[in-house]
C-alpha cells in the first residue's frame, strides 16, 4: 500500500488537492511500462461511451503510450459483485493500475485491502467511495452545486428579483453526487437571504425523465423564476419551450444540446450556465494512476477544476458544436494536465481517426 | 341401505344456476361393482366428483360406512379410502411412473422420500396389473396412453380403496388390459372393494358390473341389479326415450366402376418407425373405417394426411397433387380440402376458455370476412346454423365452451370443422366418452355427409362403430394395413383376427 | 338495483373507477397545498394524454403478445435501436428506417418464439441485450446525428385543433388494434392461439405466423413509440427506452388482459395505460419519496388485480 | 418398452442439466488456461465471490420457475435483505449471528408474503411478484435511502477469502495451520456457502413430498390436485424457499460489500440475469423440470462469460454486443432439438 506522506504533491496544477487537509500519497516506484485497466460500470449512455473512448485515445497518446504495456477497458453493469470481480482479477492478474467508476459509493473495503497488499493503484473517479484509504478523482460537486445557485442568484438580481419560485430537476436518488449537488445549491439559495420556494422533482439524470417532470411542474405550479437541473438538462428546455414557459434562468449539465439551446435562446432570456462533470476525467485518472506509479507524491483527494461556461462565454466550435449530436459531452479537455482530446476528435471521428 | 360403504342423502349441485345435480340419494354397497350410466350431461362426474372431495355439494349429506363427511380437498377423500381415477388427469408427466405411483404416500426414509423403496414398490404394483413391461423409472411423459392408463391404475391400487371409481378410465385400454382390469376388479370385489364404474360402452358395463344406476338430467332414475333390465330398457331410462337401430343403414355396396372420384390414393406411407408402408384408398360417398389395436398407427397415418408430421414418404395423390399438405392450414385450404377431428377434444379440439361461437368459427375466418373484415352478421349466422344443424345444446353461443358437457364439447370440434365445407373428414375416435344418443347422432351424420358425396376415414377403437358404420375398414398392425374388409365380409371376429395379426389373409 | 358487470368487463369499469380516485385525491392535494386544482384543467389532461401516448402505443404492441401468453422484453431496446437508426438515417427516411428496424426485430423475436420455440421471456431478453450493444457500438463507432426530424416534432409536439398531434397517432394506432383484435381472421387467431395453440394448429390456425405477426406489431409499436418520443425529446438518446417496459406489462395486465394469454380487451389496455401514467404524475406532484412511490406501485397493482377477483382455480 | 441402463436414462431425463455442465466445465477450464493465474486459490477465490450472489438469486428463481411461474422480485429481495443485514451485521459475535437470522427471516417472510398472494389472492405469480418486487424495493430505500453501513470487517474478510483465511481470522484451527485443516485450505469459503445451502436445504426439500408437490404442479397442477398433494401448501413454501435462496444472496452481497445498496437497476439486472441463469441450467420456463442445482451452474456460465472480455483483448465497445449475441446463441441451443421434432404436436406442450 501506499505511505502517508506530507504535501506538496507532483504537478500541483494538475493534481490539484481537494482541500487544505487533503492528505497525501506515495508508492513505491516502479519502472514503465505498466498495464493499466479501466473498470467501468454501466455502458447504455453517451456519457459513458464517451468516457471509454476517451479513456482508449489517451491510452495512445505520445505523452503516455510508451508508458502503457497493456491497457484494457471491461463494463461490468450495475453489479456491484461484477465490478467487485474484474477488479480484483485485474489484481490476480498482476496490472499496476485500476480505474473505475464505482457502481456504489461503499462496498470496495475487500478490493482495497487486495489492491493495497498487492501494490496496485486503485483510481476511482466520477463516482467516487466514502473513503479516504485510495487516491480518487473528481470534480467538486458541492461547489458545482453552489456555483449553479450563486449564477442563478445573480441574473435574478438582474432581474430585479429576490424572492420567487425554483425549479429543481435533481438526478439519481440516493447517489451521493445528487445528495452533494443539492446541497450545495440550498446552502447557497438558504444564505441568500430571499425568499426562495423550492420545487423538486426527480429527472434521473435522463433527459426524457426530466422533459417529462418539468412539463408536469409546470402544468401544476404554472411559472418558475429560474431553473437548477443537475442533469437532463437539454429536456428541461424542451419542456420549457413546449409549455410556452417564458424563458428563465437556467444552471445546467454541460450537455451540447443545452448548450446549443442556450446560445440560442440566451437573447430571449434563457441566461444559461453549463457546468460539466466531463467524461474526460477518465483521462486526469489515468495520469495520476501513472504518475502515482513513477513514485510521485500524489494528493489523496484529487480535485479537478470545475468546467464551466455560460451564455455569454459559448462561442460555436470552441465550447459547444451545433453541427454535432444534443447528446454528447462538450467538455473534455483540461489543458493544466496535458489532456488535449477534445469531444468532437472523440465523437465525430471513426476510431481509426483518433489513432 | 344400512350396509351401504357410500351413501347420498339428498345431494343437490348447481353451477352457477345450471343443475348438475338435485336431490339425489344413491348408495353403493361393499364388494359390488356398481355402473353409473347416463348420457352426458347427467350429472355422473359431478356425482363422483363430490364423492372424490372436488367438488362440494351445494345441500345433502354424504356418509361414509354410516358416517356423516365432508371431504374438503381429493386429500381428504384419498384419506378415507375413496380413490378416484380419472381418464389420464391425475398422472404427472415429468415425474417417473414410480413416483406418480407413490405420488401422496411415498415410503420415506429419515424424512425423505426413499427413491428405491418407491422403485420397488411400483414393481410389485405393476406387476399386480400385468405390466412388468413398464419401467418404474421412466417419465410418464414417455409412455403411450394406454401404459399411462395402467399405470394410473396400479397408483390406484396402491392406495388401498375403499372405493374405487373409475370414470371412464378404461376408454383408451388395449383389450389384453381391458381383461387385466377386469380380472383385478374381480379380485377388489372379492376383497369386500366397492367400485364405481362409469363409462359409455355398454358391453363394457355388461361385462363388468353387478349393479347398475341411472342418471338422467341430473337426477338419480333407478337403480337394479345386472340382467333385471335389458339393453334396450336401460337406454331407455337413460335418454328418455326409445332408441331404434344404433346404426343407419349402410348402402348396398356398389360395384367399383360406379363408386365415387378417387380423392385420395396412398401408396406406401411412411413415416419415422411408427408408420411402415399403409396403402390407402378413399372415394367420395364412402366411410373407410381404420381398425386396429391402440397405438398401431392409425392417429399418426390421420396426422400425416393432416400435414402433421415432418419427412413423411410414400406416393401420394390428393386432390390432383401429389404431395401431402405442408400444415393443416394447408390441408383445409387445398383444392380438396380436409378436416380433422382430432383424438383429444380438450387439448386438441377446443380453446375450452373460449367462447362456443369463437370455437366454431375457428376454422373458418374466410368464410365470414368481407373483405380483410369480419362480418358480425356472417358470424352470427354461420354459427346459429351449425348449432341448429348438429343440435349442439347451449345456453348462449358466447359462453366459454368448457361449459358444456363431453357430448356437446365433441358436437362442437365437429361442427368446427363442417362449416369449412371439407371434402375429407378425418375422424380419430370421434364417439369416446360420448354418449349412446349422441353417439346415434354422429352415425347417422356421418352417414348423411358420406351421402352429400364427403369421404370420411374414421379410426375408432370399437369394433362394433366399424361394423355399424364402414363401407370399407383397413386393419393395421405395426404401421401397415395387414387386412382390408368391405361390406358384409366386416365381423368381429374378422376384425379381432386382424387386429392381432392372425392371419386369415388368404381371403 | 344490483348492476351486473360481464366478468372481461370488470377490470375495465373497476380501473376506471380507480382512474377516478386518482384523480380526486390529486386535486384534494393540490387544493390542499397550492389552492387550485390544475389536475382537473384540459390543458393538464391533455399533456398526460400526450406524454401517456408512447406507453399506450408500446402497451399496444405488447398486448399483442401478452394475448398470445408471451412477453416482448425487448420494448426498451427495439424503442430505442428505432430511433436512434432513425435519426441516424434522417430526413424522409427516417420514418421506413424506424418501422424497418421494427419489423426487423419482431421477425427476429418472431422466429426465435413461434420457430426455434424458445420461451419469450429470454429469447426478447437476449435480443434487448442484442440491441442495447449494437447500439453502443454504433454510438462509439460512428457517433450519429441524434436530432429529430421535422415529422417527428410535428407528430409529438405539434396541435391539431389545441390537442397534440400525439394523441391523434395514439388514437390511429389504438382503432387499428382494436379494430383487428375484433373484426379481422388474424385478431380472432391470436386470441385462439393464444388460448391454446395446439387446437389453433389443428384447426388449421397458422399459429407461428401469428405469432411472428404478434411480435411484429410488438415491435413496430415500440418503434413508433421511439419515432414519436425523439420528436417529443427533440433527439434520440441511449436509455429513452428503459422507462417503458414495466410500465406497459403492468398497464396491460391492469386492464385485465390475462397474462397467460387468450383474454382481454383493447379497452381495458387504454384505461390500464391512463391509469398508469396519472398515478405516476399524481406521484410526481405529491413530490413523493422514490420509496414510496414504489411501495404504492407495488401495492395499487396488488390491491387491483386482488379487486378484480381471483382467478379459477385449476383443477382440470 | 427396453430399460434404459441407468446413466442412460438420467442423460435422457436430464439433458438440459448435462449440456449445462459441459459447458460450464469447458469455458471454465479454457479461462483458467488463459489466465495468467489460472487454476490458483486467488482466481477461484475471486470466481466465487462474484458468482456468489446471482447463484444464489438463481436458485432462488428455480422455485417459481419449477411450478410454472417466474418471480420478478427475487432481485428486489436481494436488494431488501442486502439493506437490512447492512443494518444488522455488526457487534459483538452474537449480535451478528442474530442480524443474519434476521435477514434471512426477513426474506423468508416476503418469500412467504409472495406465496400467500399467490395461492390466496389467486394472481398470477409473475405479476403478484412484479408488484411485490416494487414493494421490496421501496422498503430497501426506507432501509436505506443512500448506500452504506457497516458490516464487521473481520466478518467480510472472513466470509470472502479462502478456508485458510477464515480460520486465520477468528483464530480457529491454530489460525489455519492445523494439519487436518490442510486438504481444504485453499478451498474458497463462497464454495462452501453456497454448497452447504444447496445441500443442506434444496437436496432435502427435493426429496420431500412438499418439494415433488412443486414438480408435479409445474408439470400438471390438475393432476397434482387430483392426486390429493397439498398444492397450497407447496406452493407457499416454494416461494417462500425462493425467499430463503434471494436472502442468502443479499446477506452474502452485505457480507461482501460490508454495505447496503437500494439500488433498483442492480436489483433489475438480478432477477433478468436469474431467469437467464435458470434456463441455461437446464430448467424449463414451462415447469416440473429442472433444479436448482442446474440454476447455480447456469448463474456460474452467465459469470464465466463476462471473465473472458478480463482476458481476451476485445473492443470495450464490443463488450455488451458479444455478451448478448453469446446468451442469445446459448439459450438458442435447446432449439435444435425442436427444429428436428417430426411431429408438429409435440412442439405444443
Ligand atoms: N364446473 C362446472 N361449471 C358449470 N357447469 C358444470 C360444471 N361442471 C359440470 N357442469 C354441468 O353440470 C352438468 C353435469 O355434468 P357432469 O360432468 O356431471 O356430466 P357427466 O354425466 O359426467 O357427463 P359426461 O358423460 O359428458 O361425462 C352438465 O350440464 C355440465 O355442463
Ligand atoms: N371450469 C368449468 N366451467 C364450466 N363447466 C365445466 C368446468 N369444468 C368442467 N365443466 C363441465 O363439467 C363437465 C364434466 O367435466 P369433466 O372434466 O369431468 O368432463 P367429462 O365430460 O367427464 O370429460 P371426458 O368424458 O372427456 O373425460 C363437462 O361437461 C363440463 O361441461
Ligand atoms: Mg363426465
Ligand atoms: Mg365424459
Amino acid at each position: 500500500g501506499p505511505e502517508i506522506v506530507s504535501g506538496p504533491g507532483a504537478d500541483p496544477e494538475c493534481f490539484a488537492p481537494w482541500s487544505a487537509d487533503t492528505k497525501y500519497f506515495q508508492w513505491e516506484a516502479r519502472p514503465a511500462p505498466y498495464r493499466v485497466a479501466v473498470v467501468n460500470g454501466f455502458v447504455g449512455n453517451t456519457w459513458r461511451i464517451q468516457m471509454i473512448k476517451t479513456a482508449k485515445a489517451y491510452a495512445e497518446d505520445p505523452a503516455v503510450k510508451d508508458k502503457i504495456s497493456e491497457f484494457k477497458v471491461v463494463s461490468t453493469g450495475t453489479d456491484a459483485p461484477a465490478q467487485l470481480g474484474a477488479i480484483e482479477d485485474f489484481i490476480n492478474q498482476g496490472f499496476d493500475a485500476i480505474i473505475t467508476i464505482a457502481v456504489s459509493p461503499d462496498g470496495f473495503d475487500r478490493v482495497i485491502r487486495l489492491a493495497d497488499k498487492n501494490n496496485v493503484v486503485l483510481v476511482p473517479f466520477d463516482n467516487v467511495l466514502d473513503t479516504d484509504k485510495v487516491m480518487q478523482v473528481n470534480e467538486d460537486q458541492l461547489a458545482m452545486g453552489r456555483t449553479w445557485a450563486e449564477f442563478l442568484l445573480k441574473e435574478l438580481e438582474a432581474q430585479g428579483k429576490t424572492s420567487g419560485k425554483i425549479l429543481e430537476v435533481r438526478g439519481l436518488p440516493g447517489n451521493s453526487v445528487d445528495r452533494d449537488r443539492s446541497i450545495g445549491i440550498h446552502e447557497v439559495l438558504d444564505g441568500s437571504g430571499g425568499n426562495w420556494e423550492v420545487v423538486q422533482v426527480v429527472g434521473n439524470w435522463d433527459d426524457g425523465t426530466a422533459q417529462k417532470v418539468t412539463a408536469d411542474a409546470i402544468a401544476v405550479h404554472g411559472t418558475f423564476d429560474a431553473v437548477a437541473a443537475q442533469g437532463g438538462t437539454t429536456g428541461v428546455v424542451q419542456a420549457l419551450r413546449d409549455a410556452g414557459h417564458p424563458m428563465v434562468p437556467i444552471a445546467g449539465e454541460s450537455e451540447n444540446g443545452y448548450r446549443k439551446l442556450v446560445a440560442q435562446y440566451a437573447e430571449d432570456g434563457l441566461k444559461g450556465i453549463s457546468i460539466g462533470q466531463s467524461p474526460g476525467l477518465v483521462a486526469i485518472a489515468m495520469k495520476a494512476a501513472i504518475s502515482a506509479l513513477e513514485g510521485n507524491v500524489m494528493p489523496q483527494l484529487i480535485s479537478v477544476p470545475l468546467p464551466v461556461a455560460d451564455y455569454s462565454s459559448l462561442e460555436d466550435g470552441v465550447n459547444f458544436w451545433t453541427d454535432l449530436p444534443d447528446n454528447f459531452f462538450t467538455v473534455n479537455e483540461f489543458p493544466p494536465c496535458g489532456v488535449n482530446i477534445s469531444g468532437p476528435a472523440i465523437m465525430a471521428q471513426s476510431e481509426e481517426d483518433v489513432k | 341401505m344400512s350396509d351401504a360403504i357410500v351413501e347420498y342423502r339428498g345431494i343437490s349441485k348447481f353451477f352457477a344456476g345450471i343443475r348438475a345435480l338435485e336431490d339425489v340419494d344413491f348408495a353403493c354397497r361393499p364388494g359390488s361393482i356398481h355402473a353409473i350410466l347416463g348420457e352426458n350431461g347427467a350429472g355422473k362426474s359431478t356425482l363422483i366428483k363430490i364423492m372424490a372431495g372436488v367438488l362440494q355439494p351445494d345441500a345433502g349429506q354424504m356418509l361414509l360406512e354410516g358416517k356423516p363427511v365432508t371431504f374438503p380437498t381429493p386429500q381428504a377423500a384419498n384419506d378415507a379410502g375413496i380413490v378416484c381415477m380419472f381418464q389420464e388427469l391425475s398422472l404427472v408427466p415429468d415425474l417417473s411412473v414410480a413416483d406418480n405411483i407413490s405420488i401422496s404416500k411415498p415410503p420415506r426414509r429419515f424424512g425423505l422420500i426413499d427413491r428405491r423403496a418407491q422403485v420397488a414398490r411400483a414393481e410389485e404394483l405393476l406387476a399386480q396389473v400385468r405390466c412388468e413391461d413398464i419401467d418404474p423409472n421412466a417419465l410418464v411423459r414417455e409412455l403411450s396412453l394406454s401404459r399411462r392408463q395402467m399405470v394410473e391404475i396400479a397408483k390406484a391400487i396402491g392406495r388401498d380403496p375403499k372405493v374405487l371409481i373409475l370414470d371412464e378410465a378404461t376408454s383408451a385400454l388395449t383389450s389384453r388390459d381391458v381383461q387385466t382390469v377386469y380380472d383385478l376388479l374381480a379380485e377388489l370385489k372379492a376383497k369386500g372393494i366397492a367400485s364405481l364404474f362409469i363409462s359409455h360402452r355398454m358391453h363394457e358395463v355388461d361385462a363388468l358390473c353387478d349393479t347398475l344406476s341411472v342418471f338422467r338430467n341430473g337426477q338419480h332414475i333407478e337403480t337394479f341389479a345386472k340382467g333385471e333390465k335389458s339393453e334396450r330398457e336401460i337406454v331407455r331410462l337413460m335418454i328418455g326415450r326409445d332408441v331404434e337401430a344404433q346404426f343407419p343403414p349402410k348402402p348396398a355396396p356398389k360395384p367399383v366402376e360406379e363408386r365415387g372420384e378417387e380423392l385420395l390414393s396412398v401408396r406406401g406411407l411412411k413415416w419415422g418407425n411408427r408408420l411402415n408402408g399403409i396403402d390407402l384408398s378413399l372415394r367420395r360417398g364412402e366411410i373407410v373405417g381404420l381398425g386396429g389395436l391402440d397405438g398401431q398407427g392409425q392417429k399418426e397415418l390421420l396426422l400425416a394426411l393432416f400435414g402433421v408430421l415432418r419427412d413423411v414418404e410414400g406416393e401420394f395423390l390428393i386432390g390432383g397433387r401429389k404431395r401431402l399438405a405442408s400444415s393443416p392450414a394447408a390441408a383445409k385450404s387445398g383444392r380438396t380440402r380436409i378436416a380433422l377431428v382430432p383424438e383429444d377434444r380438450k387439448t386438441e379440439g377446443l380453446m375450452l376458455g373460449m367462447p362456443i361461437a369463437d370455437n366454431l368459427l375457428a376454422a373458418s375466418f374466410s368464410k365470414i370476412s368481407r373483405g380483410p373484415l369480419i362480418d358480425p352478421l356472417l358470424a352470427r349466422k354461420a354459427v346459429d346454423e351449425e348449432i341448429e344443424r348438429l343440435r349442439i345444446k347451449i345456453g348462449s353461443s358466447a359462453d366459454p365452451v368448457m361449459t358444456l358437457s363431453g357430448g356437446n364439447q365433441q358436437k362442437v370440434v365437429i361442427a368446427k370443422w363442417l362449416m369449412t365445407d371439407p371434402d375429407i373428414i378425418l375422424l380419430n375416435d370421434p364417439t369416446r366418452g360420448i354418449d349412446v344418443g349422441t353417439k346415434q347422432e354422429i352415425y347417422r351424420l356421418m352417414r348423411e355427409l358420406a351421402n352429400e358425396g364427403k369421404a370420411i376415414l374414421f379410426y375408432s377403437s370399437d369394433y362394433a362403430e366399424l361394423i355399424g358404420c364402414c363401407d370399407r375398414v383397413s386393419v393395421l398392425y405395426a404401421g401397415r394395413v395387414v387386412s382390408e374388409q368391405e361390406g358384409d365380409a366386416i365381423t368381429e371376429e374378422s376384425l379381432v383376427a386382424a387386429s392381432l395379426n392372425i392371419g386369415i389373409e388368404a381371403a | 338495483m344490483r348492476i351486473s358487470i360481464a366478468p372481461e368487463n370488470r377490470p375495465i369499469v373497476i380501473a376506471s373507477l380507480f382512474v377516478v380516485v386518482i384523480l380526486l385525491a390529486g386535486t384534494a392535494y393540490t387544493l390542499s397545498t397550492a389552492g387550485s386544482a390544475p389536475l382537473l384543467s384540459p390543458n393538464y389532461l391533455l399533456q398526460q394524454l400526450q406524454t401517456g401516448s408512447f406507453l399506450g402505443i408500446c402497451a399496444a404492441g405488447m398486448m399483442m403478445v401478452i394475448l398470445l401468453g408471451q412477453i416482448d422484453l425487448s420494448i426498451p431496446w427495439t424503442l430505442t435501436a428505432a430511433a436512434m437508426t432513425a435519426t441516424a438515417v434522417g430526413g424522409d427516411m427516417a420514418l421506413p428506417t424506424a418501422l424497418g428496424v421494427g419489423i426487423a426485430v419482431g421477425l427476429l423475436n418472431g422466429f426465435g418464439v413461434a420457430y426455434l420455440r424458445i420461451p419469450s421471456m429470454i429469447f426478447t431478453l437476449g435480443v434487448d441485450t442484442v440491441l442495447r450493444g449494437l447500439m453502443v457500438a454504433q454510438t462509439g463507432g460512428f457517433a450519429p446525428q441524434d436530432t429529430a426530424t421535422p415529422l417527428m416534432l410535428f407528430l409529438a409536439k405539434d396541435k391539431v385543433l389545441g390537442i397534440p398531434v400525439a394523441i391523434f397517432v395514439w388514437a390511429g394506432v389504438s382503432a387499428i388494434i382494436a379494430l383487428m383484435l375484433t373484426r379481422t381472421g388474424f385478431g380472432r387467431s391470436l386470441y385462439a392461439t393464444g388460448s391454446r395453440e395446439g387446437a389453433a394448429y389443428l384447426s388449421g390456425i397458422r399459429t407461428k405466423w401469428v405469432i411472428v405477426g404478434a411480435f411484429v406489431i410488438s415491435s413496430v409499436c415500440a418503434a413508433t413509440a421511439g419515432f414519436l418520443l425523439t420528436g417529443y425529446s427533440a433527439k434520440a438518446y441511449q436509455g429513452m427506452g428503459n422507462a417503458f417496459l414495466l410500465p406497459a406489462i403492468a398497464a396491460v395486465v391492469l386492464g385485465g388482459t390475462h397474462i397467460l394469454g387468450g383474454k382481454g380487451r383493447y379497452t381495458g389496455t387504454l384505461i390500464g395505460v391512463v391509469l398508469i401514467v396519472l398515478l405516476n404524475s399524481v406521484l410526481s406532484i405529491m413530490q413523493m419519496p422514490e420509496a414510496g412511490r414504489q411501495i404504492i406501485y407495488g401495492s395499487v397493482i396488488i390491491t387491483m388485480l386482488l379487486v378484480y377477483g381471483r382467478n379459477q382455480r385449476v383443477t382440470s | 418398452m427396453m430399460r434404459k441402463a441407468s446413466w442412460q436414462r438420467w442423460l435422457y431425463q436430464n439433458v438440459g442439466f448435462a449440456t449445462a455442465v459441459l459447458l460450464l466445465t469447458v469455458l471454465y477450464l479454457t479461462y483458467n488456461m488463459l489466465h495468467p493465474r489460472g487454476f490458483s486459490s486467488a482466481v477461484a477465490i475471486q470466481n466465487s465471490n462474484e458468482a456468489a450472489a446471482i447463484a444464489f438469486v438463481a436458485m432462488a428463481q428455480t422455485l417459481p420457475v419449477l411450478l410454472g411461474g417466474l418471480d420478478l422480485s427475487v432481485g428486489a429481495v436481494m436488494t431488501l435483505t442486502n439493506c437490512v443485514a447492512s443494518e444488522l451485521l455488526n457487534g459483538p459475535a452474537w449480535q451478528i449471528l442474530l442480524g443474519m437470522f434476521l435477514t434471512l427471516l426477513t426474506g423468508t417472510a416476503f418469500g412467504f408474503m409472495n406465496g400467500c398472494i399467490v395461492v390466496y389472492g389467486r394472481i398470477q405469480p409473475i405479476i403478484a411478484t412484479l408488484a411485490t418486487g416494487a414493494i421490496a424495493i421501496g422498503l430497501a430505500l426506507l432501509i436505506r435511502p443512500k448506500p452504506g453501513g457497516n458490516v464487521d470487517d473481520d466478518l467480510s474478510w472472513a466470509l470472502t477469502n479462502s478456508v485458510y483465511d477464515f480460520a486465520d481470522t477468528y483464530g480457529l484451527a491454530e489460525g489455519g495451520d492445523a494439519w487436518w485443516l490442510r486438504p481444504f485450505a485453499d478451498i474458497p469459503v463462497p464454495v462452501i456457502l453456497i454448497v452447504f445451502v444447496a445441500v443442506a436445504v434444496w437436496v432435502p426439500f427435493r426429496r420431500s413430498v412438499t418439494g415433488r408437490t412443486v414438480y408435479a404442479i409445474g408439470s400438471a397442477e390438475g393432476a397434482a390436485y387430483m392426486s390429493g398433494l397439498p398444492i397450497d401448501r407447496a406452493k407457499i413454501a416454494a416461494f417462500t424457499l425462493g425467499g430463503f435462496f434471494a436472502a442468502c444472496g443479499g446477506l452474502y452481497l452485505a457480507i461482501q460489500t460490508s454495505s447496503g445498496n437500494a439500488d433498483i437497476q442492480q436489483a433489475g439486472a438480478y432477477t433478468l440475469n436469474s431467469i437467464a441463469a435458470v434456463v441455461l441450467g437446464g430448467t424449463s420456463l414451462l415447469g416440473g423440470v429442472g433444479s436448482a442445482i442446474g440454476s447455480l451452474v447456469g448463474a456460474m456460465i452467465l459469470r464465466v462469460i463476462s471473465f473472458y472480455f478480463r482476458i481476451l483483448d476485445i473492443d470495450p465497445l464490443l463488450q455488451p454486443l458479444i455478451e448478448g449475441v453469446v446468451l442469445l446463441v446459448a439459450v438458442s441451443f435447446g432449439a435444435f432439438r425442436t427444429l428436428r421434432v417430426k411431429n408438429q404436436l409435440d412442439l405444443f406442450r
